[in-house]
């Protein structure tokens, strides 16, 4: 089985959501590890996910970065070993500099909670090799603060390096070039505001979210 | 007995009477000092009494009008008295809910209003042991051509999306109504419903002599004092000036307190001895209320309660009213395990008194003590007043009322679609947070919400509803309309429903009329209930809801649960494909009192008769029941505003179905609310097997086609028009009106 | 051209539970030395009219009606004359 | 005792949906002459260290680490000595 972690800080609330679309959608193991953990070294992917860490006082992600886990996310991330950072996830990633460019307040400054139709622009990562090349999918959003910024020279080097995950298919919040998810460029780190793990049953009302993880499982079989 | 220098003398608050602008009568005062006590209580202790005696406290009003309700059943392990009502829904797992109001804080300030409304009733929830796992609101406002109504729906939308969202429990529901009867008086009911292992259950107790009593959570600041008998007065644009009462919620400490308390209940119920959260009344009502339901005494310190603003008298930080703060009795000697467990989700947590055998309730400060008074003096010993009651004029003589024949059915429909109270709410619902915790089957714009109950085959589908136009024609008929049309919701949604919570928003107590209403209401809701094995098992009481004499409608909102046993019965108000039959369950007669269409027409204040029979309700719950048990429906959808006419339109909606029938009803009647009816949709090969169930309760209307068309036949003319158009209207008139 | 700076803050009782937070994370990086942190908005507004009064009296009633909310916070500003371009 | 005065803007080139919406309501609410809005963020921080150079390099600090996104924003602050109380 793949060991999958799952950090909680304190204010996450889709750690549970995380666990249970691993353990009961994936069915491959997890764990929820506090923000307080040092050494992540023993899991095969690091999960960050969504919610309000420390409130998202001040600016979303802005206090998370310096909790106690984020150097062993850091540790973790430059061994090629993959994370994914899932909406606040996505917020602290680029805070902590794991990710360029910043979340800002939706263009309308409202709160949206909605299917969300989205397209793969690149299949060739780990985290969506399971996709088809421009698939079209549907993931849930649901934030304030989705609006992705970065300024022309990184908007560039994204594109010329195929950093671009995910775009949305009608641009919801404002977002830079319709972008809903970017990877480093080492291609081992993946922020998405969208939320793969509440599509991984149909009850949910869709699956389009099980692939982001089945492609995590390939990456795994391939490196073992 | 202490006095603080800067505190006025008993004597003084004798002479003086402070008291009657806090609420309290000189009746309850001479019964207090005279017969409770014994002696003239000092500066803190009449504050004591003054909000403990309150009506948003104590409910002396309404309580021998309370006792009216029914709430037995088989299922009920938690009826009302505690935070919330529980409900048994097998394998040893158990719904827990209640409703709580936040009218007159929110339109003061409306967004922190609606967000503190949110938090506290989900601490409710999680004190009683259970996980919240989704919340409702309930909303009224004036029209929205009045810029005030349009801000404070903006605000208080925001304020409910900013708490519900950031501390993670799903808002999958809710209702919106306008009527210029809620100017200057909005209504904001939010429900939050909890789940868990019935072992879990924790109830507000401060028992066993000896035992700590730990405050936990927000330092106590000088906000909201007097808020709950603020609540409990008639609300006047002078008092709009008086913003004391103003609370500010934190979501993210609320987050951290639910973790940790529920951390606490689960590994260490043994050392748990009661829990509870400082709701209305802050730390008199949760200490006092704890020792009542044990028998017990209690003694604080009230130096040791945690204090955000230097300088704080006895009298202020009793009555407090900060937020995210809980009160627990924890056994003596293993305090410490629960201070180390709130350590560690850094929250401030302390032992600030202790369980007494003698049931006084003693509070200490800077050494004195401050406070010696029985706590039955508090709790129990509040004097009821049955106030007189009386029918109002305005139901003496009620004639049935005939509508105007409606030529242009397809315009009519339009614009009842455009009616705010009709129209789509998506572009409120869009702002919460309806699917986090991952359990959510059914989103907002159905007709009830349904969460999944993880590693089960069950769901839950919850819903709130009350149409206050149809109370104020008649309470008692009205408030089983409003029991029945949130079951309606639950059935066509697959449940089962087991269970209410309420919401009684009225006008003052002291006025006859009011007064009668909530009594008729309250007896309207229970029949009902009874009938549909629906106990009441929480509530709420908002009364004084008049902004300088003027009243709004008697609103009893009603918030029901329903169980789904197996997640294969849900079903939503959609129609699925082309070529389905679609059957009208029910009768439709000339029902226009009250109806969207008589206030289209003019006539705002609603006038004429209701007509309801409980008998024909049940029924045709059951033939949908039974309907879906068999696997024979593709949709369900109740009618209700705007009746058979908006009920197809909604339900073509979603999948950009068109519509072919006919039907004997009348352009008019299309547009008729009479209760107890659904619209269903069936797979052709189903309608046979369908139409025995049935036996004569359902017509068939007609079939969904693949066009953007409706098309209805009736006895005088045809609704024709296309779906898009009618979408349109329906999907941006809120959003058009908020501009 | 005037410009007005405007700094909106909660009053003294209200709850900021914002600032806590800031606050709790100065400490954890170990500021200890902070000993309070107060938060607030800050606005820069540009106006064209003619004299400093009115731009005075406009910006009161902006802060009133739209920037302050009077129930929780309150505002100060200073008006300065922008040179001509 | 040192009372920093830290203000965090939006670096010119960052449009800032927020302070357009605000710009919009002045404009709804007839206050034509506003010609431009800029927001902010506004913190006083109270810092108990014996020099104002020392308070000055916390504050740089703080607001580096903490405060300000460099990719987005910048600040500037005032470091005034409080009264002994
Ligand atoms: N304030 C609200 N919050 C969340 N959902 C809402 C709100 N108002 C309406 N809705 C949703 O919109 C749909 C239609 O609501 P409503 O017209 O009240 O339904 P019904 O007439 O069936 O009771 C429901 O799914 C309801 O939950
Ligand atoms: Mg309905």
């Amino acid at each position: 089985m793949m060991k999958f972690a799952v950090v909680s800080f304190p204010g996450s609330n889709c750690d549970e959501d995380l666990y249970y679309a691993i353990t009961d959608g994936l069915h491959e193991a997890a764990t929820v590890v506090p923000h307080t953990t040092t050494d992540l070294s023993d899991f095969d992917v690091v999960l960050i996910p969504g919610g309000f860490s420390y409130g998202d006082y001040l600016r979303s992600g802005a206090i998370a970065k310096f909790a106690p886990v984020m150097p062993a996310v850091k540790d973790f991330a430059n061994t090629g070993k993959p994370v994914l950072g899932i909406c606040n996830g996505f917020q602290i990633l680029t805070e902590a500099g794991l990710l360029p460019g910043t979340l800002q307040h939706n263009q309308q400054m409202q709160f949206i909670c909605e299917p969300e139709p989205l397209q793969v622009e690149n299949n060739q990562t780990m985290f969506t090799s399971a996709f088809q090349d421009q698939q079209r999918i549907t993931l849930p959003i649901a934030h304030g603060e989705g609006n992705y910024y970065c300024d022309e020279a990184t908007l560039a080097s994204l594109r010329e390096n195929h950093q671009i995950a995910f775009t949305y298919r009608r641009n919801p919040n404002g977002s830079v070039s319709d972008i809903a998810g970017i990877t480093n460029q080492a291609g081992n780190v993946l922020g998405m505001m969208p939320h793969p793990e509440r599509a991984v049953e149909d009850i949910q009302g869709g699956t389009d979210g099980l692939l982001v993880f089945k492609s995590l499982v390939q990456a795994h079989l391939r490196t073992v | 007995m202490q006095q603080l220098k800067s505190e006025p003398t008993p004597e003084e608050i004798r002479d003086q009477k402070p008291y009657e602008a806090w609420g309290l009568s000189q009746r309850e005062y001479d019964y207090i000092s005279q017969k409770l006590i014994g002696r003239l209580p000092n500066y803190t202790e009449t504050g004591l009494f003054a909000v403990m005696w309150s009506e948003h406290c104590s409910y002396k009003n309404s309580k021998p009008i309370l006792r009216k309700f029914w709430n037995d059943g088989s299922r009920v392990i938690q009826g009302p008295g505690e935070g919330a009502g529980v409900l048994d829904i097998g394998d040893g797992q158990a719904v827990v809910f209640k409703a709580e109001s936040h009218n007159h804080p929110s339109f003061v300030e409306p967004f922190e209003g609606a967000a503190t409304g949110v938090g506290g009733i989900i601490r409710d929830i999680f004190s009683m042991g259970a996980k919240p796992i989704a919340s409702l609101d309930s909303l009224r406002f004036g029209e929205l051509d009045n810029p005030k109504n349009r801000y404070l729906l903006t605000e208080i939308v925001a304020g409910i999306a900013a708490y519900g969202n950031c501390i993670g429990i799903p808002t999958v529901g809710g209702e919106i109504s306008f009527d210029s009867v809620y100017d200057g008086n909005p209504l904001v009911n939010v429900m939050c419903v909890g789940l868990m292992d019935q072992a879990d259950l924790k109830r507000g107790r401060a028992s066993g002599t000896g035992n700590s009593i730990i405050y936990v959570g927000a330092k106590t600041g000088r906000d909201g004092i007097h808020g709950a008998t603020f609540a409990s007065n008639e609300f006047s644009e002078e008092k709009e000036a008086n913003r004391s009462a103003v609370q500010v919620g934190d979501p993210f400490m609320e987050k951290l307190l639910t973790d940790a308390c529920l951390e606490i209940i689960h590994d260490h119920a043994d050392i748990l001895m009661g829990i509870q959260d400082m709701g209305a009344a802050g730390l008199v009502s949760s200490s006092a209320e704890m020792a009542s339901k044990a028998k017990s005494g209690v003694t604080m310190d009230l130096d040791l309660v945690p204090q955000r603003e230097p300088g704080m008298s006895a009298y202020e930080i009793m009555l407090s009213e900060s937020q995210e703060r809980m009160l627990l009795c924890v056994k003596k000697g293993q305090e410490q395990t629960v201070l180390d467990i709130f350590a560690r989700y850094d929250l401030d947590a302390v032992v600030v008194g202790s369980v007494t055998d003698d049931r006084q309730y003693r509070l200490y400060q800077h050494g004195q003590l401050v406070t010696d008074v029985p706590v039955t003096s508090l709790v129990d010993d509040v004097v009821e007043q049955e106030q007189p009651s009386a029918k109002p004029a305005r139901l003496a003589h009620v004639k049935s009322v005939e509508t105007t024949p409606i030529k242009d059915p397809a315009a009519t429909l339009k614009k009842l679609l455009g009616q705010p109270t009709i129209a789509s709410k998506q572009s409120v619902f869009k702002q919460y947070d309806s699917q986090v915790q991952a359990n959510t089957a059914v989103t907002p714009g159905s007709d009830a919400a349904v969460v999944r109950v993880r590693h089960t085959k069950k769901a839950l589908a919850m819903t709130t509803d009350c149409n206050a136009r149809y109370i104020y024609l008649d309470p008692f008929v009205g408030g089983q309309i409003a029991v029945s049309e949130a079951a309606r919701n639950i059935v066509a949604s697959g449940g089962i429903p087991i269970g209410i919570t309420d919401c009684l928003n009225f006008g003052s107590p002291n006025d006859p009329e009011s007064y009668w209403e909530l009594d008729q209401s309250v007896q309207g809701i229970a029949l009902a209930c009874e009938r549909f094995d629906t106990p009441v098992i929480s509530g709420n009481v908002s009364m004084y809801n008049e902004t300088d004499g003027h009243s709004i409608y008697p609103t009893p909102m009603i918030g029901m649960v329903g169980l789904i046993e197996d997640t294969a019965y849900i079903t939503t108000q959609s129609f699925k494909s082309a070529g389905d039959a679609v059957y009208l369950i029910g009768n439709t007669a000339d029902d226009f009192a009250g109806s969207e269409l008589q206030k289209l027409q003019g006539q705002s204040t609603p006038i004429g008769k209701l007509n309801f029979d409980l008998n024909t309700e049940t029924a045709n719950q059951q033939l949908v029941q039974r309907a879906i048990r068999q696997h024979l429906l593709q949709s369900a959808h109740d009618l209700s505003e705007g009746g058979l006419g908006v009920a197809l339109a909604e339900a073509l909606f979603e999948a950009n179905l068109g519509f072919e029938g006919q039907t004997s009803l009348t352009n008019a009647k299309l547009f008729s609310e009479t209760q107890s009816r659904f619209i269903v949709s069936i797979r052709p090969e189903d309608k046979v097997e369908f139409e025995a169930l049935a036996a004569g309760q359902a017509v068939l209307l007609g079939e969904t086609t693949a066009q953007d068309q409706i098309r209805l036949q009736t006895a005088d003319g045809e609704l024709n028009t296309t779906v898009s158009a009618l979408k349109a209207t329906f999907g941006g008139a809120l959003e058009c009106l908020m501009k | 051209m005037f410009l007005a700076q405007v700094h909106v803050t909660y009053k003294p009782s209200i709850l900021d539970p914002q600032a806590e937070a800031i606050k709790n994370a100065m400490h954890r990086l170990e500021f200890n030395q902070v000993t309070a942190v107060q938060q607030g908005k800050y606005f820069e507004i540009t106006l064209d009219v003619p004299t400093v009064q009115q731009a005075e009296k406009q910006i009161d009633a902006i802060c009133d009606q739209l920037l302050a909310n009077p129930n929780m916070e309150t505002y100060r500003y200073q008006v300065k004359e922008l040179a001509n371009q």
